[in-house]
């Protein structure tokens, strides 16, 4: 395969950009463990949304264009798409949460039976 | 080469492109452009009957020059046949294919009348429909015939459930449910054999077997074993054919009535994989296919199907188990084996599949005159919102001419669909039984026939004795007894789908020399299948060449 | 041909009666009469020939391969019961043209009349074994229709129905005879047959065939055990009793005992078989007849007696019996027939037959009295009459039997009990109705029939008197018959009035004395009720009936066992065949353990399966209440199918599987809009203890078989998997594919050009289902409880009162804004992407089919951000016109490779070279990739919107409020796509109410 | 036409993102990219009916630099966070900061760098537009959150935008 | 790797038989995607599965098949997803239809048997 | 000559994998739908990192399209869901 003829410093800057995305991506993760609400584990991911890309992202460009032997900046367009609509789901999910807790609240105030999903 | 003979080449291919093009160009026009849509409809369906009068003559071997052996193999895509996929066309499939054809145009006829407008697209699904049957008829590759049977389920999905109703959708959830779970052990059965064998063509995979390792060829014949249960279920075949009274009963008549060959279709499946991968290995197809299987499992259908008919008090629930019996009346004789038993056998599907199909739209006539008569018919009539409504420009009760005497027409219709289905003579129903059970005696010795023919003979006399019983009674009931029968309006284009079809089934019997003759042929060469396998391996006609393709980059 | 005239003009006849109006009796009546005369006098002209001895015959070739030819054979016995059928035919047509009534559909009488006399003719004429059973069986159908003809009356349907089913058994009995008689000898032809006598006699299947024939003829010919269907039938008019009960079909059963005499007769086990059965109808029948109360009942059992002493005749083996049952067959037809006729006369004036209520009609019917008493002489075997004479003869031949004492005294005993018992019958049928006091209080006036009604009846007991005073009349017919049965070895035989002081006259007298005096001692008790002293328990009818119920019962309870209703059993049942059936190749040989190195296993694709799997059982544990949950579970397994085809080098499919998983999700989500949830805390409580227990043990069962099922899959996967791949066709696709067909996406070439035929076929599919859920939507009628809005936009916009969103708004209103900016620009680049996967497909992953979805999940999303309206608001999309588009693009593809005469689908390319662009590559493969994207784009748009555009629909009341019509989406029907016309308002014609057409804006 | 520059301008980044798709700028692509482009951005033009109108790339770029640098420096602190003890992780909170931007586009740009800083999410703009809440992981500081996004986001996407 | 592989397919099998037996319309149309995703694999992997050899033709290098995956399968399972993906729309609004018009979502239309 | 790439690679895998494993239990866990959907959402880009990766492995373009399609296309369905939750329908009217 491909991956063998690269120079050192790629392969070091590449493997380093990998683990720290991958690291990042994983804390991001484990973020929605950890977090206690629903509200903060909406930023969790965003780790991995962002710069745990970012890092991927930069490494597949480092090694394509290498064994392309010209600048291959296709990525990019995976940067833009996921900027662009990763606010969409995150407003939506927040919001559905707001409404969830406001619905939670009214409960407590006046208890009824379970009628979420 | 003229562009007579250029057209004729291309003939295997006709029976599913007309109706494709039909029913795509249908929707071409909005649902309210009706008379474009029925004449678009009219016309396929017509062409689709002349093409598979045509291919049916082909496979006659009238065309020696072009087909020889009459066995005419369409090269798909112009690529040879293990790799591309390949339309094969012999006796069996001809046949198949005419059948077919017959029943779309009267049903699609009958259908004019009322039903077609109970739902939107009925023209374009049915269209669908009779192109799946035509493909899975025609194709020689085994996951083309998969996705053939899905068109075709895909199509009956919609018909089963046009014109709605709570009875319809009950029905057709589980018509779906079930064929879906079909569906994928006919995936799970087909990749298995691919993965066994390498192959996907049917007549590829025949010439491979003797040649299987060891291990290959346990997995490829549970592979088949599978697929054989996946075909045993569109057959109907027990136990997997409880929805079919449901489906079948629920179903629009015309629909039900081009339903009556649709299980015939996993019938088909049978035989020709049976046929193939018993044939020139000699080691005996895999289970579902095998004789003492088949056999069993058609006696156990034939009885439910004949208890059915003496249980049902829906004339048209009636006639689905009329369909269940016979198809366990032909996996019985299918089971039986012998010489004669292939031939005789479709000689019987041919005049069943013609039976059922009237009867399913004679029922629905019948049923009209019941004034207290529930069921699935009244449905559609409901509307279910304000937009519903059927609409009015087009009333029910104005197609066509109306016929006199629609009792007497009725009636006659009723004892002739009796007479086919419980095999009492005169007509073709009864030559059908005489051959099976002639066929059954088929053996050198007569004090050595099996228990298995009087087996066979008992189920099949038992049957059409409770059928007579059974539908006695319920012309007894429905003509008779009835205090409110009120005499319906016929159109003549509601009559003569029934009355072609019975007309066909009394030619079947004045015919029955030659067409016994056709079928005979077609039986045996499904015991020799080698004719077939060579035809499809050593290629098509010789327009196929490959020097035109498109080259590289 | 005249031959096949005979059989033929009667079935002519009918169809032409079928078709005159029912109204005009006398029509029909003469059309009918005309084909009876043309058929005598197409007999006649036979007789010389036959009268010489020979057999007439006539072969059509009908399917000489299968053993069955159309053949009219007609010898001495075929010619005189053709001539019996014939004459009687006319007398009886001329009998029932004043027998029924004018309101009656005469015709249709006429019509099966006519038809029922073709097939008897066609029974006696047959050639061929197998033709015989055809005719046999129709004489059963018409003489249904005959019995039925007042089908208004429920004891003829009755009656009709339980002749029909007793001689259809029958007839379906004699099938299986014939075929057995015909494998036995190797020819269905009679002719054949009739030479092989001592072939069957001798063949171990000889007795079968037997028992099989016997059963179809006693069973037509009413004998016992089978004999209760005639009385029943009964409730047919009067001519139909005379033609069928008395003269022709019933003789059928012995006709066909006649006419294969020479093939079975002989053995001891004909004898058994029957004599027996003709012993026992002969007594019982006669016992019966003197018990009845309805003059046709007492007939009706009378003839059952008869016909049974025809069949003890013929069981006798003996020549002169059989030349006896023939006499007797011409006898029997005369009398019963003119009695028949009289006791329709009597009923036909006096409105009753109950034996009870009538007396003493002499007076008023005298010419009809006459009649009658002649009949019932010769039917009581009084001498000078007809029937004396073959009594005379079967008396003879009961004395002649050999065989051990019992047969030898007990048969002329029973004979002698039997005349005594019909003497007795016959005197009640006469003494009771015509003589004694006159009756009153009778539904009629009684007077005498219509000359031309009595002409029949004269004419029949004129031949027995004839015949019975001068038998030499006869003489020569019976000889013909005979001969032709026995062949030239017919022993000598004379009837004679006289044959001096003998034993059978003995009997005879013995008969007649005991005779009247059983008359006169039973006198008293027979005016009660018709029961049937000691045998009235054994009632065949009762006996019938039950078996029919149990019958039914029966099927009832085997359509519950061997049947099921309910879907999880079915589901089960697949299943389990599969298993079945995969098990048997399976233990022939166990599954062989793999040949090839196995890869090691990377942990993060197994961590990521760890994930896979959890989901999936996450997924099955959540389906029943949380089905959100279960959705999301289900869409993590699907993420890591789809990873893993991106793991094994199968880009295409995991760019495939992404996309459906994403348009499946939201297609499962606008469905679950629909589909009211479920709550646990509402079916726990109530359900009791029993059904919980067998709720779970249905549970466990399904668990086992789910894991049974998993492993097995996993099982034989694995086995695959391990197992080195064989030289199957794969090699030629990687290949070829590039310098063949020119796409070095070899998968992808096998979609579009390969195997393009498949790929043709699933977008059909794709179309159909999209076209049936468009079809299914559009009469939907959702869940009541998620007709209204959903509870979260019911509170969420009671916060905002009177705000309804602007469907032209720029923007979605609300908080739908902002993603409405950035879904906007989604589309314009979601087109391109698509483009871009399309026209690349061929060589890297991508196509048709991935790129349609994108497109289609473009337009979904402009749907899911601003709502149905807005999005319909600047855009038009037809997604039925793609579609169509779609398939016919794809079709026209393929056949374009017509055009260069070469077969379906066969890709073409062109190239060319363009001064600036370069290499232009165009390709028909490209244009059905087209297709295959218009296509998914417009079936995926079709199904997603059809179910969106049902909450257009959803706001409004249950069908019944009529009066809010669109008033609750407001404005939203402005320039809505026609889509939207299409699915909520079928057509616009149909409601005055609907707004009007949307202006178009530019 | 009012609409042309921008619809020249969203053609022109389309045809980019085309060349950018297909990595190339062989004749043949290039020409079908444009005939695409065009064809796309005309046949979508009727879902696109609001343009934006951005200037000053300067400051678009300017901002791009800002948005990267924020998104590395949060991505640490938010995985401190995480990693952290359970005290900090509960500080989060919804917060509410008045808005003086109005055009869509920037809006939509602005959601975009909130989102994707981590830390904080958008949930939401009032009806009337003036006041957006967000959610931030670590609500220690409002004031300091409220400059941020005023300063940093909000004011060079005004410049950008309106 | 076939090992998990294998076992995948088991458990995707299992938990989609599971559902397909339960009582629930939308329980058994899980089942079916369920086992929709089991048997795209099962199909799969009858071409045995390869890691790094998409059956992509490199232009540069000679042509060898033992290089690439077996494009059959996959080609089959395109097929399938899209059938599938098809029919478990349709079968969604059957189950739809069948919910309004018998006011359950028992997979017989009556509570008979819970 | 290359020692670090192919163990940073597998490394990476394993490192998506747990985050996966991670997602996966808040999908289990619940205990809201809403975090169900967040954790379905970031199984998505966790899958595309997956992706990416493989496609830094096997040095092939290909897994690029894979990753530009979860990219553009990944969020519908939380976003959907998500809708779903908070209006009660995907598709208003």
């Amino acid at each position: 395969m491909s991956v063998e003829n690269i120079p050192a410093w790629a392969d070091l800057l590449a493997s380093s950009l990998l683990v720290l995305g991958s690291v990042l991506a994983l804390i991001g993760s484990a973020g929605l463990l950890r977090l206690p609400d629903l509200f903060s584990r909406i930023h969790g991911p965003t780790l991995g949304n962002t710069l745990g890309l970012g890092c991927v992202l930069l490494a597949s460009i480092l090694i394509a264009s290498i064994s392309a032997g010209r600048l291959v900046f296709q990525e990019i367009l995976i940067t833009l798409f996921v900027v662009a609509t990763s606010p969409l789901t995150a407003m939506l999910i927040i919001r559905a949460g707001m409404y969830r807790e406001r619905v939670d609240r009214g409960k407590k105030a006046t208890p009824q039976q379970d009628t979420m999903h | 080469m003229n562009d007579w003979t250029q057209l004729l080449q291309h003939l295997p291919v006709f029976p599913i492109v007309i109706p494709l093009v039909a029913g795509a160009s249908m929707l071409l026009f909005v649902e309210a452009r009706r008379t474009t849509r029925t004449i678009i409809a009219l016309i396929a369906t017509l062409a689709n009957l002349g093409a598979a009068a045509g291919l049916a003559y082909v496979a006659s071997g009238a065309m020696p020059g072009l087909w020889p052996e009459g066995i005419a193999v369409y090269l798909l895509g112009g690529w040879d046949a293990p790799f591309g996929i390949v339309l094969v066309l012999d006796r069996l499939s001809g046949v198949m294919l005419l059948l077919n054809a017959v029943l779309a145009l009267t049903s699609l006829v009958y259908a004019l009348a009322r039903w077609k407008k109970m739902g939107p697209h009925f023209q374009s699904l049915f269209q669908f429909l009779v192109m799946g049957i035509n493909g899975a008829f025609l194709t020689g590759d085994l996951f083309n015939l998969f996705v053939f049977i899905e068109v075709l389920l895909a199509a009956s999905y919609g018909l089963v459930l046009h014109g709605l109703g709570e009875v319809r959708v009950r029905a057709g959830l589980h018509y779906i449910a079930i064929n879906l779970a079909g569906s994928f052990i006919l995936l799970i059965g087909i990749s298995l054999i691919y993965g066994a064998s390498g192959t996907l063509n049917m007549a590829d995979l025949a010439a491979r077997l003797p040649a299987l390792a060891e291990g290959d060829r346990i997995l490829f014949e549970i592979g088949a074993a599978i697929l054989g249960v996946a075909f045993l279920l569109k057959a109907g075949a027990w136990p997997l054919n409880f929805w079919l009274p449901s489906a079948y009963g629920a179903a629009a008549p015309p629909v039900a009535a081009i339903f009556s060959i649709m299980t015939k279709v996993g019938v088909y499946a049978l035989l020709r994989l049976g046929s193939l991968l018993a044939g020139p290995s000699g080691a005996g197809a895999p289970a579902p296919f095998s004789d003492g299987w088949l056999f069993g499992i058609g006696l156990i259908t034939l009885a439910l199907g004949t208890a059915g008919t003496l249980t049902a008090r829906q004339p048209q629930r009636l006639v689905a188990y009329c369909v269940i019996s016979s198809a366990g009346t032909l996996l019985t004789a299918l089971g039986l084996g012998g010489a004669g038993m292939k031939s005789a056998a479709l000689f019987y599907l041919v005049s069943s599949v013609l039976a059922t199909g009237a009867f399913f739209m004679l029922t629905e006539m019948i049923e009209r005159t019941q004034r207290s008569g529930e069921g699935a018919q009244a449905e559609p009539f409901e509307s279910f919102g304000p937009e519903d409504q059927i609409d009015p420009s087009l009333p029910d009760e104005d197609v066509g001419i109306v016929i006199p005497a629609a009792m007497a027409f009725l009636g006659m219709s009723f004892i002739a669909c009796t007479l086919l289905v419980t095999g009492l003579p005169p007509l073709s129903g009864f030559i059908a039984k005489f051959l099976l059970l002639s066929a059954a005696l088929d053996s050198p010795l007569l004090a050595t026939l099996p228990v298995s023919v009087w087996v066979l003979w008992a189920a099949v006399l038992g049957s059409s004795l409770i059928g007579v019983i059974a539908l006695c009674h319920m012309g007894v009931r429905l003509f008779w007894s009835s205090e409110e029968i009120v005499t319906p309006q016929l159109r003549l284009i509601e009559a003569a789908p029934v009355a072609v079809l019975l007309l066909l089934t009394a030619a079947l019997t004045a015919g029955v020399g030659p067409a016994m003759d056709y079928l005979t042929l077609a039986g045996s060469s499904l015991s020799s299948p080698q004719m077939y396998i060579d035809a499809v391996l050593t290629g098509g006609p010789p327009i196929v060449s490959h020097e035109i393709k498109g080259g590289g980059q | 041909m005249s031959l096949a005239w005979l059989v033929i003009l009667p079935f002519a006849g009918s169809l032409c009666a079928a078709f005159v109006p029912s109204h005009a009796r006398n029509a029909a009546a003469w059309l009918a009469g005309t084909v009876a005369v043309a058929c005598i006098a197409l007999g006649i002209q036979f007789y010389p020939q036959i009268a010489e001895g020979e057999v007439v015959r006539a072969t059509f070739q009908w399917a000489p391969a299968v053993g069955l030819d159309f053949k009219l054979r007609m010898d001495g016995f075929a010619w005189l019961f053709a001539m019996l059928v014939t004459v009687m035919g006319a007398l009886v047509i001329l009998y029932a043209r004043y027998y029924m009534a004018a309101q009656d559909p005469v015709p249709r009488f006429f019509s099966f009349f006519l038809a029922f006399m073709g097939a008897m003719l066609g029974v006696v004429l047959s050639g061929n074994l197998i033709q015989l059973v055809v005719f046999w069986e129709l004489t059963s159908l018409t003489s249904f229709m005959l019995i039925a003809y007042w089908y208004h009356r429920s004891d003829a349907r009755r009656g009709a129905r339980m002749a029909l089913t007793v001689t259809a058994t029958g007839g379906l009995c004699l099938l299986a005879g014939m075929l057995i008689l015909g494998r036995i000898v190797g020819s269905y032809d009679l002719d054949v047959v009739l030479a092989s006598g001592n072939l069957v006699r001798a063949h171990s299947w000889y007795l079968p065939a037997l028992i099989l024939i016997a059963l179809g003829a006693l069973t037509k010919s009413a004998q016992f055990p089978f004999h209760f269907w005639l009385p029943h039938a009964m409730a047919a008019p009067t001519p139909v009793s005379v033609y069928l009960h008395s003269a022709t079909m019933v003789k059928a059963g012995v006709f066909l005992l006649v006419r294969l005499w020479p093939v079975l007769a002989g053995t001891e086990a004909w004898f058994w078989i029957i004599g027996s059965a003709g012993l026992f109808s002969l007594v019982l029948g006669a016992y019966a007849a003197i018990f009845q109360q309805d003059m046709k009942g007492v007939l009706a059992y009378s003839t059952i007696s008869h016909l049974g002493l025809i069949t003890l005749l013929l069981g006798l083996n003996s020549t002169l019996a059989l030349i006896a049952a023939i006499f007797h067959i011409m006898n029997h037809a005369t009398f019963k027939a003119s009695l028949f006729m009289a006791a329709g006369m009597v009923d036909h004036e006096t409105g009753t037959r109950d034996l009870s209520r009538l007396s003493g009609l002499y007076r008023a019917m005298p010419i009809t009295a006459t009649l009658a008493v002649v009949g019932a002489a010769s039917m009581a075997g009084v001498p000078l009459f007809n029937g004396f004479l073959s009594k005379e003869m079967f008396f003879a031949e009961t004395t002649f039997v050999s065989g051990n004492v019992i047969t030898r005294i007990g048969l002329p005993t029973m004979a002698v009990i039997w005349g005594t018992f019909s003497v007795a019958y016959s005197l009640r049928f006469i003494l009771q109705v015509f003589f004694g006091p006159a009756a009153k209080d009778l539904p009629k006036k009684p007077h005498e029939p219509p000359r031309w009604m009595l002409l029949p009846s004269g004419l029949l007991v004129t031949a027995c008197l004839v015949v019975g005073m001068f038998p030499a009349t006869i003489e020569p017919y019976l000889d013909i018959a005979s001969r032709s049965v026995l062949g030239p070895g017919i022993p000598f035989h004379s009837l004679a009035v006289w044959h001096g002081l003998n034993l059978p006259l003995i009997m005879s007298l013995l008969a007649m004395a005991g005779g009247v005096a059983l008359y006169r001692a039973l006198g008293k008790y027979q005016q009660g009720t018709a029961v049937v002293p000691l045998i009235n328990r054994f009632d065949g009818q009762s006996i019938f009936q039950f078996l029919l119920k149990k019958l039914e019962s029966f099927a009832g309870t085997l359509t519950r066992c061997l049947s099921t209703e309910r879907l999880q059993v079915q589901l089960l049942l697949l299943i389990c065949a599969v298993f079945a059936s995969a098990l048997i190749p399976f233990s022939n040989g166990g599954l062989p353990a793999g040949n090839q190195p196995v890869a090691p296993v990377h942990p993060a694709f197994a961590l990521m399966w760890l994930v896979g799997g959890a989901c999936a059982i996450g997924a099955a544990t959540q389906a029943k209440y949380h089905r959100l949950a279960a959705l999301s579970l289900s869409g993590g397994a699907g993420l890591a199918t789809c990873m893993t085809f991106a793991w094994f080098s199968s880009p295409d499919l995991a760019l495939t599987q992404l996309i459906v998983e994403v348009v499946t999700l939201v297609l499962l989500l606008l469905g679950l809009r629909w589909l009211p949830p479920r709550y646990k805390s509402v079916d726990d409580k109530v359900v009791p203890l029993q059904t919980r227990l067998r709720a779970r043990t249905r549970r466990l069962r399904d668990m086992a078989l789910a894991l049974v099922a998993g492993a097995s899959l996993s099982a034989l996967s694995y086995a695959v998997l391990t197992r080195q791949a064989g030289e199957g066709i794969s090699n030629f696709f990687l290949e070829n594919s590039l310098p063949l067909a020119g796409g070095s996406n070899v998968v992808n070439v096998i979609l579009v050009d390969f195997r393009g035929f498949d790929t043709l076929g699933e977008i059909t599919v794709l179309g159909i289902v999209a076209l049936t859920v468009f079809a299914l939507l559009r009469r939907f009628r959702p869940a009541p409880e998620s007709m209204g809005l959903p509870v979260q936009q019911q509170v969420q916009d009671a916060q905002i009162p009177g705000w309804t969103p602007d469907p032209r708004a720029l923007l979605p209103e609300g908080p739908m804004m902002l993603p409405g900016v950035l879904v906007q620009l989604l589309l314009p680049i979601s087109g391109m992407v698509a483009v871009f996967f399309l026209l690349r497909g061929h060589n890297e992953p991508g196509g048709g089919f991935v790129g349609g979805l994108i497109v289609a999940t473009a337009v979904i999303l402009q749907y899911l951000v601003g709502g149905t309206a807005w999005a319909e608001s600047r855009t038009r999309i037809f997604p039925q016109y793609w579609i169509s588009a779609g398939l016919l693009c794809a079709a026209g593809a393929g056949l374009s490779a017509w055009l260069v005469s070469r077969p379906f689908l066969s890709a073409m390319a062109w190239h060319a070279r363009l001064p600036v662009i370069g290499e232009v590559h165009l390709s028909t493969v490209l244009l059905f990739d087209l297709g295959v994207f218009l296509l998914v784009i417009g079936a995926t748009v079709l199904i997603l919107v059809a179910l969106a555009h049902q909450s257009r629909r959803g706001h409004r009341k249950p069908a019944t409020a009529h009066e809010e019509p669109e008033a609750a989406v407001p404005a939203a029907t402005p320039r809505v796509a026609e889509i939207t016309a299409d699915l909520a308002q079928p057509h616009p014609i149909s409601h005055a109410w609907a707004p009007a057409p949307a202006p178009k804006e530019g | 036409m009012k609409g042309w520059p921008s619809l020249t301008l969203f053609t022109a980044s389309l045809y980019g993102f085309w060349l950018l798709l297909n990595d190339t700028f062989a004749p043949g692509q290039m020409v079908l990219g444009l005939v695409l482009t065009i064809a796309v951005a005309l046949g979508t033009a009727a879902m696109r009916p609001l343009r934006a109108r951005p200037h000053h790339l300067f400051a678009a770029i300017r901002l791009l630099f800002v948005v990267v640098g924020d998104i590395i420096r949060s991505n640490f602190a938010v995985a401190g966070i995480i990693l952290g003890s359970v005290k900090r992780r509960s500080n989060s909170g919804f917060m509410k900061i008045p808005m003086d931007l109005r055009d869509p586009y920037g809006l939509a740009v602005l959601a975009c760098i909130i989102t994707a800083v981590p830390g904080t999410v958008w949930a939401g703009l009032s009806a009337d537009g003036r006041a957006l809440t967000i959610h931030v992981l670590d609500l220690q500081d409002e004031e300091a959150w409220v400059r941020t996004i005023k300063y940093r986001y909000e004011r060079p996407l005004m410049e950008i935008f309106e | 790797m076939e090992i998990t592989y294998a076992l995948a397919i088991g458990v995707l099998t299992g938990s989609g038989v599971w559902l397909l037996l339960r009582p629930r319309t939308f329980q058994v149309i899980m089942g079916l995607s369920l086992l929709s995703y089991a048997v795209n694999l099962f199909i799969f992997g009858m071409g045995r599965i390869m890691e790094g050899g998409a059956p992509i033709i490199d232009t540069l290098k000679q042509i060898d098949p033992s290089l690439y995956d077996d494009p059959v399968p996959q080609a089959l399972v395109l097929t399938a997803i899209v059938i599938g993906f098809a029919t478990t729309a349709l079968f969604l609004v059957v189950l739809l239809a069948s919910r309004g018009l018998t006011g359950t979502d028992h997979v017989d239309g009556d509570e008979s048997e819970p | 000559m290359t020692a670090l790439l192919p163990w940073a690679i597998s490394f990476a895998l394993i490192a998506f994998a747990f985050a996966m494993i991670c997602a996966a239990i808040r999908l289990l866990r619940g205990p809201a739908a809403e975090d169900r959907v967040l954790a379905l959402d970031t199984l998505y880009v966790n899958s595309m990192m997956t992706v990416l990766t493989l496609g830094i492995q096997y040095g092939a373009r290909l897994y690029f399209d894979i990753a530009l399609l979860i990219a553009l296309f990944g969020f519908v369905g939380s976003a959907a869901m998500a809708k779903f939750l908070l209006r009660g329908e995907v598709i208003e009217p």
